[in-house]
This record gives C-alpha cells, sequence and structure tokens, in this order.
C-alpha cells in the first residue's frame, strides 16, 4: 500500500519544487514573462493552466492505448485546445475583464510547452490518477511561479501589490519592470535563487547521508567554489 | 444547426488532415536504415558532441555509413561498443577500455610564481608566463576541467583537479577534460591499471623540492625495487608499463613524496 | 507598398517576436548554444511561419463564414500540427539535404508559441487584410525570430570561455543577456509608430 | 467462435475489407476523427451556454458610461476608414450626443488594440470611456484612466477631426499631454478619439 500511495503523491510533490516547471525545467517561458506584469494575471494564467493540464493529462492517460503513434501529435494538440477553448469561452463570459488583460494568451496554453510536455513525458506512459496528480503538482507550481513573478515585477515596476496601490511607493515605481527587459532580469534570478537554495538543501540531505562514507582524500577539503551556499552543519 | 455544423467541419477537417498525414507516411515514406535506430538505442545519447558529430543521432547515421568510428564516442560503454560493432559488422575490434587521471598533485603544495587577479580560467592564466605555478608542468587549479566535465566528475581539491577512479566514479572518459586542458595533464592509462603516477614534472629533485612538496623528486627508488621492473625512469619521471605490474604496491609503499597513488581505492 | 514595408520593419524591429511580443521563448532558450542550430531553427521557423500564415488565413475566411469563430484555436493548432508532421515527411522524402538541416528542428516547432501566436496575429492585428500582408507578416515575424535566437547564439558561444558563478550557469545568464538585448530592442519601439 | 456450417468461404473483397478496418492507418484516422467530432460537439454545446451577444453587451456598457437613454444605431457600413482605425458602429442617444465606438489598430498590445466609447454633443467631445483594450498593467492602462481621457473632453470635433496622420510634424500640436513610457498607448488613444471625431464630422454633424 505504502509504494502505491508514494507512487500518486510522488508526482505531485514533484511537480512543485524538484522539477518545477518554470525554475527547474524552464518550460511554459511565454506566459511568464508576458503575463506577469500583474500579480492577479499570473495566478488567474496559471490557475487557467493548472486546469487545462489537469483535464488533459487526464484524457491523454486514458487514451494511452488508442491513440496510434503516427497522429499522436494532432490527436492530442486537438484534446488540450478543446479545454484551452472552453476555459476561454468560460472566462470571456465571467471574467470579461480579466479576459481582455490575458488576451492573447489564453489561446497560446495550447502550445505553452508545460502542457505538452507533461503529456509526451508523463502521461502517455502512466496511469490515469498519477497523471492527474502530476498534472496538479506541476500546475501548482506553474501557478506559484507565476504569482511570484507577478508580484515582483507589479511591485517594483508599478508600485502596487495585486492592484492595490502602495501611495507612497507608486510614484518612485520602476516602469523597466513592467517592459519585457525587466521580466527577462526578474526570472533570471529568480531561476538563480531557486537553484541555489534547491542545491542547498540537497547538498544538506547528501552531507547527512554521506555521514562518515567520505573518502579520506576528500574529507578535510570544504568545496572551495560552491561560494554561496551557507556552510551548514556538517 | 448550431451544433451541426462546427460538428460536420471539425470532423471533416480532421478527417482529410488524419488521411493526409496518413498516406504520406505510408507512401513516401523514406526507410530508414534499421540499423541507425538500433545504434542510436545502444548510444548513449548524451548528445555531448565530442565524437564530432552533431549528437548522437548523427553519429548513428555516420557509423553506419563508415564516416566515423566506434572509438569517437568515448563516454559510450564497453558492451554497447561490442554490440555495435557486431551491428556494423565488423570484428569485435579489441576496444582497449581507458581511464582518465589527472597526472598532477601539487595545487596549494606548490609556489606561485605570481599572484592571478582577473578574469578567465586555466587557459587565460596559461597565456600570462605560462600558468601561475611555479612547475611549468603542473596543475593551474583555475577549474576549467571541472566546469566544462559534462558529467560534473573533476573536483579542485586543495587548489589540483582530482578525478575519482573508484567504484561510484561519474567519469565516463569522455575526454573533454584532456582536450581543453591547457597544461596537457589529463591523461588516459589503461582500464586495468591499479596504481598512477600523479605528477608529470620534467625537473631534476632538487628544483622540483624549492617548487613543489608533494611532487616526484626523481629519486628512482620505485624503478628500483619493482618485483615485475615495471617501472622504468624517463626524463625525471617513473613511467609504469601496465602490463608488467601486478598491484603489488611496493612502489608506492617506498615512495618518499607518495606521488604513486591507488587508483581504484584510497 | 509601405504597408508591406512597415510588416517587414515592424516584425524585424518594432514588434520583434521574441523581445518585445514574448512569443517563442521556449526554443529561444534551448536551441541557442551554437550558431548553426540556431540558423537551421530560424529557417525552419520562417519557413513554417510562412506557409501557416497563408493556410491558417484561407481556413480563417472558412470560419467567419461558417459563423464558428471560436473553433479558431482548435482549428488553427490542429492544421499547425498536421502541416508540420506532413512537412517533415515530405522533406525528408524530397529535399534531404534540406532535410538534414532543418528536420530535427520541425518536431520542436509544433509547440512554439510563435507559430499559433503569428496565425492569431495575423487575424485580429494585421491593419489590412489580406493573404500577402498574412504571409509577409509571417515570414517577418519569423526573421525577427531568428535574427534574435542568431544574436542570442553567438553571445552565448562567448559566454562559454567566460568564467561565471556556478548557480547563474546555464538559463539564468542566457535570461540575463536576453534581458540586455531586450533594453536594447526597446530602443526601436520609437522608431516608426 | 463457433463457426457456423452455412457460412461461406469469405470472399477475397470481404477478406480485404476486414483487413482495411484492422488496419493501422484506418485506426489513425478513425480515431483522430472520433476525437474531432467529440471535442466540437462538446465545444459547441458549451458555445451556446457562453455565447456572449456583442450588440448586447456593448449598449449595457453604453449606459454604464453615459445615460444615454434608448439609442439608436447609425448605419457605419458605408463609412471608408482611416488607414490604422475602424469605426466598429455608432449611435445615436436621446438628447442628442452621438456615441461612437472606434477602434485603432496601433496600440502597444497590437493584437487587442484600443477600442473607445466616444461621447459628442453639438460638436464637442462630452465624455471618452474605454470599452474594451488591455494595455499593459500599470503602464499602458494609464493611458485609458481617467485623467489621460479628460484632456480630450470639451475639445472640438472638427478640430480634432482634421489630422490624417497623427505622427506627422503638420498636425497643429493639441495641448495633449502623453504618459511618458507609454508614447504606444498614448497615441493609440488619441488615433480612437480623432476617428471617431472624423466620423462625427462627417457623418453626423452636416
Amino acid at each position: 500500500m505504502k509504494d502505491r500511495f508514494k507512487g500518486v503523491i510522488e508526482p505531485f510533490s514533484n511537480g512543485i519544487v524538484k522539477n518545477n516547471p518554470t525554475f527547474r525545467l524552464v518550460l511554459g517561458t511565454c506566459p511568464t514573462l508576458a503575463i506577469t506584469t500583474a500579480a492577479l494575471n499570473g495566478l488567474t494564467m496559471g490557475l487557467a493552466t493548472t486546469f487545462v493540464l489537469i483535464c488533459s493529462n487526464f484524457l491523454i492517460s486514458l487514451l494511452r492505448n488508442v491513440i496510434p503513434d503516427k497522429v499522436r501529435i494532432p490527436a492530442y494538440v486537438m484534446i488540450i485546445a478543446a479545454f484551452v477553448t472552453v476555459v476561454d469561452m468560460v472566462m470571456a463570459k465571467f471574467l470579461p475583464d480579466l479576459h481582455k488583460t490575458l488576451g492573447l494568451y489564453i489561446p497560446l496554453i495550447v502550445v505553452n510547452c508545460i502542457i505538452m510536455a507533461r503529456a509526451e513525458a508523463f502521461s502517455n506512459q502512466n496511469a490515469p490518477l498519477p497523471s492527474v496528480m502530476d498534472g496538479l503538482g506541476t500546475g501548482i507550481g506553474f501557478t506559484l511561479a507565476l504569482t511570484v513573478m507577478g508580484i515582483i515585477r507589479e511591485f517594483l515596476g508599478a508600485g502596487s501589490f495585486f492592484g492595490i496601490e502602495i501611495p507612497y511607493l507608486s510614484n518612485y515605481a520602476m516602469t523597466i519592470f513592467i517592459m519585457p527587459a525587466g521580466a527577462f532580469f526578474v526570472y533570471g534570478f529568480l531561476i538563480v535563487l531557486f537553484n541555489a537554495a534547491v542545491d542547498a538543501i540537497q547538498k544538506k540531505i547528501d552531507a547527512k547521508s554521506a555521514g562518515q562514507k567520505h573518502h579520506v582524500l576528500h574529507a578535510e577539503s570544504a568545496e572551495p567554489e560552491a561560494a554561496n551556499n551557507e556552510g551548514g552543519a556538517e | 444547426m448550431d451544433i451541426l455544423l462546427p460538428v460536420v467541419i471539425l470532423t471533416s477537417l480532421a478527417t482529410v488532415f488524419a488521411v493526409v498525414i496518413v498516406f504520406v507516411n505510408k507512401k513516401l515514406a523514406v526507410q530508414d536504415d534499421p540499423k541507425v535506430e538500433e545504434i542510436l538505442s545502444l548510444l548513449p545519447s548524451a548528445n555531448c558532441g565530442v565524437c564530432g558529430k552533431a549528437g548522437c543521432a548523427d553519429l548513428a547515421r555516420s557509423l553506419v555509413e563508415g564516416k566515423a568510428k566506434i572509438e569517437d564516442c568515448p563516454s559510450c560503454s564497453a558492451q554497447s561498443k561490442a554490440k555495435i560493432a557486431k551491428i556494423l559488422g565488423g570484428d569485435i575490434a579489441k576496444f582497449e577500455d581507458t581511464l582518465v587521471i589527472c597526472a598532477c598533485c601539487g595545487g596549494n603544495a606548490c609556489d606561485d610564481k605570481y599572484e592571478y587577479q582577473g578574469y578567465g580560467d586555466c587557459a587565460s592564466i596559461e597565456l600570462i608566463a605560462g600558468g601561475r605555478k611555479a612547475c611549468s608542468n603542473g596543475c593551474i587549479g583555475q577549474g576549467k576541467c571541472n566546469r566544462l566535465c559534462p558529467y560534473d566528475a573533476i573536483q579542485i581539491i586543495d587548489g589540483v583537479a582530482y578525478i575519482d577512479n573508484t567504484e561510484d566514479s561519474k567519469c565516463r572518459q569522455c575526454g573533454i577534460c584532456i582536450t581543453n586542458c591547457p597544461k596537457k595533464i589529463m591523461k588516459r592509462i589503461p582500464a586495468k591499471a591499479e596504481i598512477y603516477i600523479a605528477c608529470s614534472s620534467c625537473y631534476k629533485g632538487k628544483d622540483v623540492r624549492s617548487m613543489c612538496k608533494k611532487g616526484c623528486i626523481a629519486c628512482g627508488l620505485c624503478a628500483k625495487i619493482c618485483p615485475q621492473s615495471a617501472i622504468t625512469m624517463k626524463g625525471n619521471l617513473p613511467i609504469i608499463d601496465y602490463d608488467k605490474c601486478n598491484a603489488c604496491g611496493d612502489c608506492l609503499a617506498k615512495c618518499p613524496t607518495k606521488v604513486i597513488r591507488w587508483l581504484k581505492h584510497d | 507598398m509601405n504597408y508591406a514595408l512597415f510588416l517587414i520593419i515592424s516584425g524585424i524591429f518594432i514588434n520583434n517576436f521574441i523581445l518585445s511580443q514574448f512569443l517563442g521563448i521556449c526554443p529561444f532558450l534551448g536551441v541557442s548554444k551554437k550558431i548553426e542550430t540556431a540558423l537551421g531553427m530560424g529557417i525552419a521557423v520562417i519557413f513554417v511561419m510562412g506557409i501557416a500564415s497563408v493556410v491558417t488565413y484561407g481556413l480563417n475566411l472558412l470560419l467567419v463564414i461558417a459563423g464558428i469563430e471560436y473553433l479558431r484555436t482548435m482549428v488553427f493548432i490542429l492544421v499547425i500540427a498536421a502541416l508540420i508532421q506532413i512537412l517533415e515527411v515530405v522533406l525528408k522524402k524530397f529535399m534531404p539535404s534540406l532535410y538534414s538541416a532543418l528536420g530535427v528542428y520541425l518536431p520542436l516547432i509544433t509547440t512554439n508559441c510563435a507559430v499559433l501566436g503569428v496565425a492569431i496575429m495575423n487575424i485580429t492585428s494585421l491593419a489590412q487584410q489580406s493573404v500577402l500582408y498574412a504571409f509577409l507578416n509571417g515570414v517577418a515575424s519569423g526573421a525577427g525570430f531568428t535574427i534574435a535566437i542568431l544574436l542570442l547564439a553567438g553571445i552565448r558561444e562567448k559566454i562559454e570561455t567566460s568564467d561565471i558563478p556556478k548557480p547563474f550557469q546555464g538559463f539564468p545568464i542566457t535570461l540575463i543577456t536576453a534581458a540586455i538585448m531586450a533594453m536594447s530592442f526597446a530602443a526601436f519601439a520609437s522608431l516608426m509608430f | 467462435m463457433v463457426k457456423k456450417p452455412a457460412d461461406k468461404k469469405p470472399t477475397d473483397f470481404k477478406k480485404r475489407q476486414k483487413a482495411f478496418f484492422k488496419s493501422e492507418s484506418f485506426k489513425a484516422v478513425a480515431v483522430l476523427a472520433i476525437i474531432a467530432l467529440v471535442t466540437s460537439l462538446i465545444l459547441s454545446v458549451v458555445y451556446r451556454f457562453t455565447a456572449i451577444d456583442e450588440a448586447e453587451a456593448m449598449r449595457k456598457k453604453i449606459n454604464d458610461v453615459y445615460n444615454a437613454g434608448t439609442i439608436t444605431p447609425i448605419d457605419v457600413s458605408g463609412y471608408d476608414n482611416k488607414a490604422d482605425s475602424v469605426i466598429l458602429n455608432a449611435f445615436m442617444a436621446e438628447d442628442g450626443a452621438c456615441v461612437v465606438v472606434s477602434k485603432s489598430k496601433k496600440a502597444y498590445n497590437a493584437a487587442q488594440g484600443i477600442t473607445l466609447f466616444v461621447i459628442i454633443k453639438d460638436g464637442r467631445i462630452a465624455k471618452v470611456a474605454n470599452y474594451s483594450s488591455s494595455e499593459t498593467p500599470g503602464l499602458g492602462s494609464k493611458a485609458l484612466e481617467g485623467a489621460y481621457l479628460e484632456q480630450y473632453v470639451g475639445m472640438r470635433a472638427s478640430r480634432l477631426a482634421s489630422g490624417d496622420d497623427v505622427t506627422s510634424p503638420s498636425i497643429p500640436p493639441l495641448d495633449i499631454k502623453y504618459i511618458s513610457g507609454a508614447t504606444k498607448s498614448s497615441t493609440g488613444v488619441r488615433i480612437a478619439v480623432e476617428a471617431a471625431a472624423a466620423f462625427y464630422v462627417k457623418e453626423v454633424a452636416q
């Protein structure tokens, strides 16, 4: 029972941290850079993508033995496009202004590399339930990344937080962060922070698990060039 | 009517395109040589490009066309090399497996001629008066090999490169470090070697002692006491003949500066 | 005539597909390690964008007549995916030399935001709607894509030999380079409105 | 399956037909066709529930912006638009004001363009409001808010309608202060307003 449970939860937790689509796998970069001029946009785009990701992962893993390999790509693309159009229509009806701000980028969820990558890499080989969990995990990882990007860019670029103007800050806002150049900057530095953090944690885990296994030759020398990770109790 | 029209249009479009794809795949299929797929599955597909081809698919195709030799791909394991040779129909030529070692152990123990403050890596330091180390064939320690190694198998310890060849070694002998080291101290030695010489100095003992505390002082003791006389002194440096060496370890015990070291364990 | 010229200039400089519209960033980051691969990718993108623009423009007329505009995304992406798959086989059969240069990039382009992006933009934002202008816009945006990816490939080859702190290696340094490129391209925005 | 005695030797055609249905390519086409059928069925059904009728939404928006009472649409199909803008439609309000819905194709977010309501009463701009445009939030969006749009209120439509190419220096300088950092959005709004004014002067005023 334990490993079956792990088999389901594992892809979920993977999706968020270990292979977080935006920071680790660097997938789905088009909406990440374009939409995150405001935190609310990032959040909605993330949730819309998560919905499409879950449904398409589920359906593709259901049909994985039925779809012949020759027409694999058109079939997947059609399934994904169907869900995206549903999201597009529902959003146009119930969230019109948000639909206007996301505009062109909603149909572009279809070609968002994450969905196709998860479909090809994961859900066409695994059972529906792990695929859905993987879709959920990756989706939430993507949404978190987008929202964080949105918050930073909105805070620095427009001096507001989720649309609420911060009185004093907004007349010192650096509009560079709203422009494309700022997007690339923020995205690059966030990847650095994320990688450094995950590597540091990984190093600590290795150090703990490695324990005494260190060879005599290496033991006394610390890694000279990993400058930025804090020493940590060895 | 609103439902019928889109359904008809989309289904007919999908069918038309499906038919065209299937027709095109069937009629115009260019028979790829099945051997290419087979070989591609055996190659490590790391696409490291060391073989000079644009990735493993390209290498597989040129292997079948005879434009490349399997030795070009150093990180391919011995069994798959044998299998590929069988697919290509050639006899299983004796694939001499090799291991890569760093023939220097000086690093911080070797004095610096000048203190390098600037940009770049070993290659740029080498440009200034043959590197910052007093010993001109010693490792500069700026880590160019460490950064270029696709398998992260090289560590810079105490200012000198070290390749771990013990059982959980990550080194795939791809040879990127050999081509990129400006001092040319990364060397290939036969896989059956048990010991190796961690020095490539060409100076007499007196000069070595003044420059580097760990270097080989060319005393020649190892050559004298080796029971299999596998070691010969050539230009102030011992050379091991790995066919004769039976890894008895006498030379290693005798060596005053511990330059001769175990390869596969500590 | 000047509208065609405007399209070309805006496709390459003003609304550059990568640096100001953010479309097609995945291959922009992924394929730009070496100049030859970047060039191969660029030409393949121009090739596909040109054909896709014309085909999708025609299809859109069909959709408008049938009044089912909401199926536009579905039809476009189906057509693009099928088109690329057919193109791959046809190229392999009739033009093996071109296939060996571009072949490996074609499947990559299917999930490329730029192709679908230009297909939709041809419908929504072209001032004068005609097949020629759609084709021109496709090719110009493809050229913009190629120029941006070539510039980045050239810089990245230089970066290979320089000493970058460990966490910055790989994507982060590429993104920061792209940021500086985006800043310089932003200057073109005021070139001609 | 038990072989019925009466079963004749399957004719060559039936065997070939059975083979055809089993064959790989038929399965491929069938799967794609079925997926297309199912998806288009779902989408058309969903569309019926979520279809927004454009005109209705626009009329509602107009009433929010300017209480024009019952509005009678004006036929705009005959009007030849300028190169970079298009008049989507126009209405005559009860109190004689004319509500013009004009879209400028030039904007920062070129895919969306900028669509505005321009309300012109006896020759002067009474109000300008954003109908549907998505400029970059925090930057371009400032050009769609009150302060920038207020500048146009009170201007005579005939003066606004004169300029053809907005960016050419020959245009008499209007004291419109652009939003810094959002030149494209500000110019886009100006094009839309001037297009509406030109329409008003040509079609409605005489």
